[in-house]
């Protein structure tokens, strides 16, 4: 053993188990958005917008990458820029934007706000990368609210700009030891960070950008649901890492994080298909409804995945897509829903059941869920961390933290997206692609269709390879 | 020369080609198509909403042949094609004024 | 490195390595049911049917994971109920089913019969978590015999009751330290206790409930072949979890496991590809063919994929694949096969390609594979376990005791779903959807279709959002 | 801790963390193969031409799985066949022939050329497994320059030859302490003995079997760009594995690799995105175009990803993109690229885009990356290693390296690609199917087609299963 | 007895089922058809090569109707299916010689 | 006025396209079809069961145009169509009573 440790090929304080795991839930992170959400939600839509979503989500990751490695990753994880008295919101509001390109940014021992109470036992690279999967994601998601006429220009300058100015303060602020981190709000995975803000972003740009084509939206039949079963399948394992990874450690929290993941998921899927085949006008059990809830289930155990037990995660499973259901049916005639075409219906399954799992943080998070600190049986306590909910502590205390920090997400959130939007809207002279344009699609964006039939097609370029 | 058009239930068209064959007709053309008539059609939902599709899958068969053959073809696909349920098809008659077999150029009856 | 040991976020039993590689072994293994099987079967059956199937796979999925949490894994894994004397038959028989949603229940050291040589590495959630991914698969195996006639309910029921009275009495008896288990029986990732079990229930399932609509059988075509590839792909790479978790730690074996799983599965894939290019009818290489060639393989090689040698896995890859595709060929004439229709043939792909793999443990497993304890060059002994075959041994014991194991499950899994279908027939008046729900399909069924063309479609409901 | 270490159920020499990202990372490229550019290339071909396409993918990498462990993997990495004196280029052309079949050679401790600097922490069927992942994509590779009408049976009888013949030994001099790796050339995941080499057959192979059917050039739609989707998505987080696992240990560099990988993949996307928006002859974002940026990218980063900085990723993801879209454009007009019908361009995304990225590294390596050796803050130097391009070390030693090694790989795999060929076309009667059968495609080679319709097709086997 | 064929934009396809049912007509038949004319097709880029399609897609209907209501038919579809750009369609009528009714072998007018 | 109906190779739709243009027909409709006749099917194998497939893909044409250009049309299209072998094709003519462009309400020979 001796011999096995002295020539470990990496510095000390680097755990190769530690490290692999964290690796590898990024790159599951990143398998949720490519191919995950790309052929998701391109299986949702109509045939002639196949081609757009799936490239408005290549290329969204893509510039999430670069903004992270340029400037991102540090104003969300980086050292505070202090904007203001120590303590205060403008001290812990957002990180020194500054790159993470050299050797020595890359190489050494990750540092963070994020994580004060054990050293990270790999490099700034794993947890860089790992946080770039989270952001990479978010634009993502929002983009289902935005499919069938945001124009493709307009995305490529939101995302960036999104991402500098919202993801990165609300990631500083929550994750990156800023404000409501200090304040003791808490989000395990990112329902507040992630999901609640896509949600919130993708609503009000839906109002901004204004609805699909009347006839578009009147013929919005998805065109292949095995295509969503495979973007669905890789969401749901994929999301093993998403919170999987939350804990930056491979110990037994990240273990109950998986576990109880996979039991809110089935939990919140089996809900919605039994609403579904009980209360839904035709009494039937659909695919597309049971995804619904999956996906309410795995947005709803993000916040709170390794702060709760199997019972929390039960519990959560049931009320997210139980509420979700009741929302996604009803609320959808009501003002403001009955103005917005929100395409996917990512207020629903990301905006709402996001806030609800942040929320139910405060009421059944289970102190004995331990997420740093030596667990279980032979329990030796120091350095333990853990949350408590009003049902186990009696106190509503973490509750109204967890109020506070949604609060402020939804109305930032929506604000920012305002804002920015205008901006895009200035700078890409609108935000809609033109209407001959919405009528035709993906021919008239992209010159491609998803699926060509050559029957009717004669080659005229003269590219003798192809 | 005639053209015996038959709108038909899909699963029926084994049956029909089969008969006709025994008639010693010499070939069809087929197409998909989409009916709409009495038999009603039906009700698609994805994720809560609710559409109406009237129309109801077909096959389209073109048969080509003489006059003289014209009632025996009808009839044939009249009886092979019928279940008694609603929806079972249509079958027109339209006169062909000529025709030609592409690859010899061969014309009225012996393009067929 | 003493400080990298001493603030280790975890407790001292606690691997960072084994536990990562135990979690994401189980995740790939989720992986092959979703999107793996889903969409492996979805591809296979016929346009009218794909999201049934696709809402059977994740509905079922959801099932288990939830009984699992609830009752089944204390009675696969638990301390034994011991029903009767200790040694005898009852005593190892099946588990004290309770619940493992607390958090001591998830956090602590995972503890099972099913090892009793070396203390795990890992928490409770990780061995739950991973031996869920199993049982799930399970019944998405045996769907492929029920596909396009069993009643949506009824799949519902039955998922439950079978995971319960089937499985988890099978993984007692042969995993969780039962009495197949103290016999010498072994199953080294559940070629027995999944593969067999679920070919068996698949074929008796399907002569219950019935055929499929004769028009049905008589143009059972595939509809898509890139989507087989797509869940085949995953299935073959997922099954590295598959195998590669079974021993629990990230050592040797564990290697030597995922590399004898491969080689079996090429040689299996290309077998079955040369017999259909010599001996069938047509004489020409089928993709189909070379997948179920490819499913023989990962099957046959699954319960000795870390008792078997390199060598030992060539072999398993040409009989099994060889006798299946004889099987698959001859057998459908013969009875009791020439009457059941076993949509797509679990019965030769899993239910006979398991039993022969079970068996050839007792010929070819090679007494030097260690599968726990230091091995390799500088081999030192202690507490090292193996299993070794005629070939080596000289000896047909193990040969006796895979037979008996095989000759219970066969029985066992037989006998019991029958009785659990007649249970399921009168709790859901019926097994099989109605013929005219048949003649349509997935419309009549979730009102759904799998590839749905707006052309002719015309929105209805009020829902202003999708 | 001393009870965690004394009962470790594998030897002192096995790091559990190691050898899992090992393990993991292997997967990871097992998952690129099959089903990612299964189905990538099965998206891409005509409709008629899928089912040949995704067989020859899934034979290809099962041949080379069992020539892998018959004597592949000794000759690439076994110890060398010395067939010249000592330090000769004979001496390190090859490694001795035999297979890796018994429990000996699959369960000791690896040890390779490969690897000379720190003990490997895993078994030798941990790094044989990583090494088939990488073999086995290879042929699967350069497929793409020879779909439509390459023989099947041709196929079935080159790929083991190449591999042979072509890989191993180019292996051997680059990655198993061979000649080139003496000399100080590197190729950190195989850019070269990959990419490069694949590149080259394809074209090479493309020209010597002949061009498509002229009316299968002329109308050569790809067919679904969705599953393209999937399977660009699949490669480039399987990347991760890819270049994340060539360190061979879960260290410092390894993360570094899968974030400039990442980084890389990204700005090469974009790239080609953004000059198809400002060249191309329609000023449009096309979605084959963005996917063609992003294989560049990948490719590109591939020899380089440990070595160089985040700065030096993005510098090659702009340069490889960059060049290959121009080369893509106009190269196709010139001799002899006019003259050869490589079907997916292969020489151009791997050929091109792997030559530019080995090159590079003489250029943008940065010697502060440290490949082994304690690194980062607390770096400590002892057995440290790491690779200086010119703007760094001011000296054009390595990229002479580089060049050298590129010319030998380029004219090596064209020579030997040709004679090959030639054994084969003897042995085979001939490379190309007969044109009648090239007008049928898939119907007439397989006897199946990807997306039947059950429509016009009447059952008449008597199978009574299926 | 005719067969008024009438060649249209897809997304016509609604407006004019609607007008003939309220003309009473009892069924249609529809097929998904390519047109060639003077409204232009497109051009579609994959990896860099371009292909010309000439052809734009269409649905092409047909009814079968009494001689009597011809004119109402060809007038209702031709008004429900005008947007006055180029690519409306065509109308066209063909004399029918005898129908069925496959269900019931009722002919002529009862076919219908 | 006449209605050329033309059963193809699908591979000869450009051809036949390319022909008609140079004589000024001004417009066609085209819909997938599958032909039954002289040449033959083929079978598919799926897992081991035998599929027999008589039909073979075709394309199916309308060509409307004025009694005068018939011959020449159907000439052309025979001619440009044909490649010698089984299956090539059939192309027949239909009488046609009107014909209305549906954009200007224009009938007879202008609405070609
Ligand atoms: N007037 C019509 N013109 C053209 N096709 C018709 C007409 N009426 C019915 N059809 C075709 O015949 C099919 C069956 O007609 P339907 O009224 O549903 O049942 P039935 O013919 O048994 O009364 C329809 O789906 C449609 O394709
Ligand atoms: N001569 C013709 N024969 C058959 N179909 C035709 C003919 N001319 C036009 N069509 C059909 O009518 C459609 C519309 O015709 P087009 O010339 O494009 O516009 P418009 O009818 O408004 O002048 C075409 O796409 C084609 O399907
Ligand atoms: N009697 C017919 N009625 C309608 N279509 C026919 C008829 N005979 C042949 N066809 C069409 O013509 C095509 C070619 O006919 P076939 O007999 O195969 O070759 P050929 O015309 O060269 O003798 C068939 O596939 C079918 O679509």
């Amino acid at each position: 053993m001796i011999e096995a440790v002295t020539n470990i090929p990496y510095p000390s304080w680097l755990n190769s188990g530690d490290n692999t795991w964290q690796l590898v839930a990024a790159t599951l992170v990143g398998l949720m958005s490519l191919p995950g959400i790309a052929v998701l939600y391109g299986g949702l839509v109509q045939r002639k917008w196949v081609v757009n979503t799936l490239l408005m989500a290549f290329s969204g990751f893509s510039l999430v990458v670069l903004v992270w490695v340029l400037w991102g990753y540090n104003m969300a994880f980086g050292p505070q820029a202090h904007l203001g008295a120590t303590g205060s919101f403008w001290s812990g509001f957002v990180g020194h934007p500054h790159p993470i390109l050299s050797h020595f940014a890359q190489q050494g021992q990750a540092e963070s706000g994020t994580n004060t109470l054990v050293p990270f036992h790999f490099p700034t690279s794993t947890l860089a990368y790992f946080q770039m999967a989270f952001a990479a994601i978010t634009p993502l998601l929002f983009l289902g609210s935005l499919l069938g006429r945001f124009k493709f220009k307009a995305w490529l300058v939101f995302v960036p700009l999104w991402i500098t100015f919202v993801y990165c303060i609300n990631a500083a602020l929550i994750w990156g030891g800023g404000f409501f981190a200090q304040k003791g709000a808490v989000d395990f995975a990112g329902g507040y960070v992630i999901h609640l803000s896509a949600g919130v972003t993708g609503f009000v740009a839906a109002f901004i950008v204004g609805p699909r084509l009347n006839r578009d939206k009147m013929s919005a039949l998805p065109n292949n649901l095995m295509m969503v079963a495979v973007g669905a399948g890789i969401l749901w394992l994929g999301w093993n890492g998403f919170n999987g990874g939350a804990p930056y450690y491979a110990g037994a929290d990240t273990a109950s994080a998986v576990l109880n993941t996979n039991i809110a998921t089935a939990t919140a899927l089996l809900t919605w298909m039994f609403f579904d085949m009980l209360f839904s006008s035709t009494r039937k059990p659909t695919f597309l409804g049971a995804i619904n809830g999956m996906i309410c289930g795995l947005v709803g155990i993000t916040p709170s995945a390794g702060f709760v037990s199997g019972t929390g995660a039960i519990v959560i499973g049931v009320v997210c897509s139980g509420v979700v259901w009741v929302a996604w049916n009803y609320l959808p005639k009501i003002r403001p829903f009955s103005k917005v075409d929100d395409a996917l219906g990512v207020i629903y399954t990301h905006g709402i059941a996001g806030l609800i799992g942040g929320l139910m943080i405060g009421l059944v998070a289970d102190p004995g869920m331990t997420v740093y600190g030596v667990t279980g049986k032979d329990y030796a306590g120091e350095g333990s961390f853990s949350v408590g909910g009003w049902f186990y502590t009696g106190s509503f205390h973490q509750l109204w933290e967890q109020f506070l920090t949604a609060a402020w997400v939804i109305t930032y959130s929506a604000v920012a997206t305002v804002i920015l939007l205008l901006i895009v809207k200035f700078v890409c002279r609108g935000l809609r692609e033109k209407d001959e344009v919405l009528e035709v699609g993906d021919l008239a964006v992209h010159d491609e269709e998803a699926f060509p039939r050559e029957t009717f097609a004669e080659r005229v370029s003269s590219l003798s390879r192809s | 020369m005639k053209l015996v058009v038959a709108v038909l239930k899909p699963f029926k068209l084994d049956d029909v080609k089969e008969r006709l064959k025994t008639l010693g007709v010499a070939g069809m053309t087929i197409t998909e198509a989409q009916g709409f008539g009495r038999q009603r059609g039906h009700t698609e939902v994805y994720r809560g909403a609710e559409y109406e599709v009237d129309f109801v899958p077909k096959i389209r068969m073109e048969v080509l042949i003489d006059d003289a053959e014209v009632d025996a073809v009808v009839d044939a696909i009249v009886d092979a094609a019928s279940t008694g349920k609603i929806g079972d098809g249509k079958v027109w008659v339209i006169p062909v004024e000529s025709a030609v077999r592409v690859r010899t150029g061969e014309r009225g009856a012996d393009a067929l």
